[in-house]
């Protein structure tokens, strides 16, 4: 349980550093987790040198998808548009730092899949998303 | 029908019949089992007559002449005999085996439905159905361009019968509703929806997955026309539900599926249906999941559905005083007098899942989602809720445990 | 895929693994299991592997966060992927779970055809086709107005395929056969009949009951559209079955059955259905069944399918070769080269039920009748056969028996 | 075994009495087993008095079937119509004297049902006509 919810996953979840909307944006994509209803907006602002400089996201939903959003976005800024297509996902759970079961892992992949799929412009998210470049 | 109820086995020492009901889900962790309506727990007396028909009996039935072929297919016709005295079906030919009671939705909407459903015809349906009762009839609507229409759902969790009432009057064919709802857990008047159905000659469907499993149903009382229920929910297996129908209404019915058994004769290219109830069931049956669902109402006769029921009301008495003690948290559905043994709820700022979660630390199993109900959570407006449902096998001492399990939540959130 | 199969376990002493083997079924009358074309025996491996379910992980599946929830996922996941693995299937995400062949073939039917198919559309079938492929198609080409054309079994019990190819120039749309007949043990040679299928842009649905149980088969290799086969006739449990078919094909095709776990998302008129495999797998499903039918995979992976082929064609050599010592005895269908361990005869002047019952009472069980093949019997003049047919566990000692035994048959009846 | 084919029912079946066909006849039905092919015609021929004179079967099927009508119809001849339609099934089981499981009892019960239906003047027969009159 105490790996489950980790300090850092609370506190990311009760205070989140990242919550909240850029408008303008380069890049914006939402979706959901219809099991359990976590639903998630995520805005980036990219440079020139497709840097990303800003990002935000908003919605509802668990701890887990929360906080992982939260993580993921501290991780995103300051990385090349390019870094993040190739992200794996076990680099998202380590910043989680927790071991998840199938449903739970949902919840936490739910970030990246929506990150990802904003970046390649892509009409709806799929699960191939998550297995880095596509 | 001669087969007699034996009541007289207690609840007392119960959980000891339940083996899975003292494993430890984590190191010193015992299990508290609270998601019977996902799914119930099995007795050893199930368990092994599944295991003693796969080591000494198994055989394909029906058409055998050899000894293990007779005694498969007298212990399957067995079962469904006392299927159908369970439910106060009048010949057993009226039981059909299927595997669930979402499969048994489909044969009615597939076969009835699909013979004497046409373009405009109304179907009457709730906001409270499980998706079981809503997607086989969005797949018919689409084919057949059916009008749907749902009776409404009070804030208290009730069906609102002067919505019904309004919709009566425009000619249904058909009201197909849930028995007992497994998120709010309320009883609805099924014997008065019927009756009022019957004044405007439409039939009826009774969804009873949450019903027969926990309270006295008698399909010649509630005088409905189908009605689904599954095994797994009430003791058995997995794979064996049953659609009981009116025999007159099935027979006029055209077959499902296709296949061996549910056939008299089969030429290249056309084919004579069996008589009832082999008519729907094709290829080889779930043979061994009928006897352990025979197993299975064998033991609940032996107790008695008015006990388990009693039993169930002083749980959710119970368990509905002790949340309420809980600060944050919001049961959904009626007060207790209204409801079986299911307490759905909300924790204020944490997420169900979360909770779920959490009370999973402590070895207590509940549910957390929509639980296959998504139109009824949009209606309340809640993405998800957790869910705790009781059983024959739950006690006082579980909803504490549950109880104690939130307010750790609580602290964890605080 | 990376399940490796772990070839070794070997035929020596494997009656021992089957409890059912050893029993007698008259006093003082050991069991003859000749019977497995109907429904194989269950090692004890795969009894266990319900009753360890049943007893200490059982939970319904998909939807739940608790231990047991999660548990009971993953194993029944897991059964997917050795199932996926044990066929050459080249994602798990290519096999649906249903009741049996028969329900795999009616989904079939029912989803791809009655999307893609249309009056006057030719499906090619074939003269030996057991009554589950038949029968679904009857019922659609009655709806739809199809036509149904019929590949002719030669005298000998082999596909003709001069027959094939003069259907094929018609534009059939599909073709479906079995890979082994139920009464003749042919094995057909399914790589060819796909391929000449494919030519002229039909699609396939093997009808791989009996030949997946017995003979390496191979999904891949095959080049299949469809294939569907039954977990009872190979060691597994009732009540659950497999339809396999390609990703993009199953993708495209819209949902069977409606309710939980097949959608993705439900409003009060509509749905979207879910990702696959689960689009097509609707309610509770077998999930014990899975389970079990995972263990049998495993058994057979084990003892290697090469092996298990090898040692029925030396059975079925050793048993022509009895039976035709029996004067009177005429078994249909091709030589041993061309089948599998089914002998399906007939014995002059006497019934084949009377011979089924006479065996029976020195305890070999075979079967009498037309084996759900009727129009394959009408071909052959012959209102019904005797059926010896045999697996892993069999020996030429059980074929000494049945031979024994007919020769008690003809005394009786001279 | 012994108790299943008794010599009886070998020796009907081996040389049947009422074997042929009656032409013309007062009532005629034929019916199938489909299950295993057996296949039995029962003509009768009827006296003024509704008394059943003559007797004769034709078809195929196993020596069940067959002993059962050969037996049968030993049993009707000089009995009324009457008296047939509130024949037992009990009363042939009898006449056989063995213990059937259900489908050799369908086998041994197929006769009744077709001297029954052609009594009643059916279009078809059905397990109902079993249990005495309906
Ligand atoms: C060739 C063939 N196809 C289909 C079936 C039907 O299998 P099931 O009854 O398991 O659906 C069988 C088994 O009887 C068979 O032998
Ligand atoms: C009210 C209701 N209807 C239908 C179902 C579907 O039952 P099954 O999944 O066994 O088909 C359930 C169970 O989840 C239910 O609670």
């Amino acid at each position: 349980m105490d790996d489950l919810y980790r300090e850092i996953i609370i506190e990311r979840y009760k205070n989140p550093a990242y919550r909240g909307e850029l408008d303008p944006h380069d890049i914006s994509f939402e979706d959901e987790n219809p099991l359990c209803g976590d639903h998630i907006k995520i805005d980036l602002r990219v440079d020139n040198n497709d840097m990303i400089t800003e990002a935000a996201f908003s919605g509802h939903g668990c701890a887990i998808s929360q906080a992982s959003a939260d993580l993921l976005l501290e991780y995103v800024i300051g990385k090349s548009v390019d870094e993040i297509k190739k992200m794996k996902k076990e680099a998202l759970l380590d910043l989680l730092g927790i071991e998840l079961g199938p449903v739970r892992l949902k919840c936490a992949l739910l970030p990246l899949k929506i990150i990802k799929a904003g970046i390649y412009g892509l009409g709806e998210s799929n699960d191939a998303l998550l297995d880095e470049e596509v | 029908m001669t087969i007699e109820p034996k009541p007289g086995k207690s609840l007392i020492n119960i959980k000891a019949d339940f083996p899975i009901l003292g494993r430890e889900v984590h190191p010193g962790v015992k299990l508290t089992y609270l998601d019977s309506a996902a799914t119930s727990q099995k007795p050893l007396c199930v368990i092994e007559a599944m295991d003693h028909y796969y080591r000494w009996i198994n055989a394909n039935i029906h058409r055998g002449v050899h000894t293990l072929a007779e005694e498969s297919t007298a212990q399957y016709e067995s079962a469904r005999e006392r299927i159908a005295h369970f439910i106060g079906a009048s010949v057993k030919e009226e039981v059909i085996f299927t595997r669930n009671t979402t499969e048994s939705i489909n044969l009615v909407s597939n076969s009835w439905g699909r013979q004497n459903l046409k373009n405009g015809d109304l179907v009457i349906l709730t906001e409270m159905e499980h998706h079981s009762n809503l997607v086989p009839w969005h797949i018919l609507a689409a084919e057949k361009n059916l009008r749907l229409e749902f009776i409404e759902v009070t804030p208290q969790g009730e069906l609102d019968l002067n919505s019904y009432q309004a919709l009566l009057q425009q000619n249904p064919k058909l009201v197909a509703f849930s028995h007992m709802s497994n998120v709010l857990g309320t009883i609805n008047p099924a014997a008065e929806i019927i009756r009022m159905a019957k004044k405007v000659g439409a039939l009826t469907l009774v969804d009873a997955a949450q019903s027969v499993p926990h309270i006295p149903v008698n399909v010649n009382e509630l005088d409905a026309d189908f009605m689904a229920f599954s095994a797994h929910k009430m003791l058995g297996p997995t794979g064996i539900g049953v659609l009981w129908g009116k025999k007159a209404l099935l027979s006029s019915m055209p077959p499902f599926l296709g296949g061996g058994d549910m056939i008299k004769k089969v030429h290249l290219r056309s084919f004579t249906p069996n008589d009832l109830p082999h008519k729907f069931e094709a290829g080889t049956p779930a043979i061994a999941e009928v006897i352990g669902f025979g197993a299975a109402i064998d033991y609940l006769t032996a107790i008695g559905m008015d006990t388990i029921a009693r039993h169930e009301k002083e749980l959710i008495q119970y368990a509905l005083r002790e949340l309420a003690s809980v600060e944050g948290v919001r049961v959904v559905g009626p007060e207790s007098d209204k409801k079986g043994g299911v307490a759905s709820f909300v924790l204020d700022g944490v997420h169900p899942h979360d909770v779920a979660q959490i009370l999973d630390s402590d070895g207590i199993a509940v549910r957390a989602g929509h639980h296959c109900a998504m139109p009824l959570h949009e209606k309340f407006n809640l993405p998800a809720t957790t869910r705790a449902s009781f059983y024959l096998y739950n006690t006082t001492e579980d909803v504490d445990k549950l109880v104690q399990g939130l307010k750790k939540v609580k602290r964890y959130f605080e």
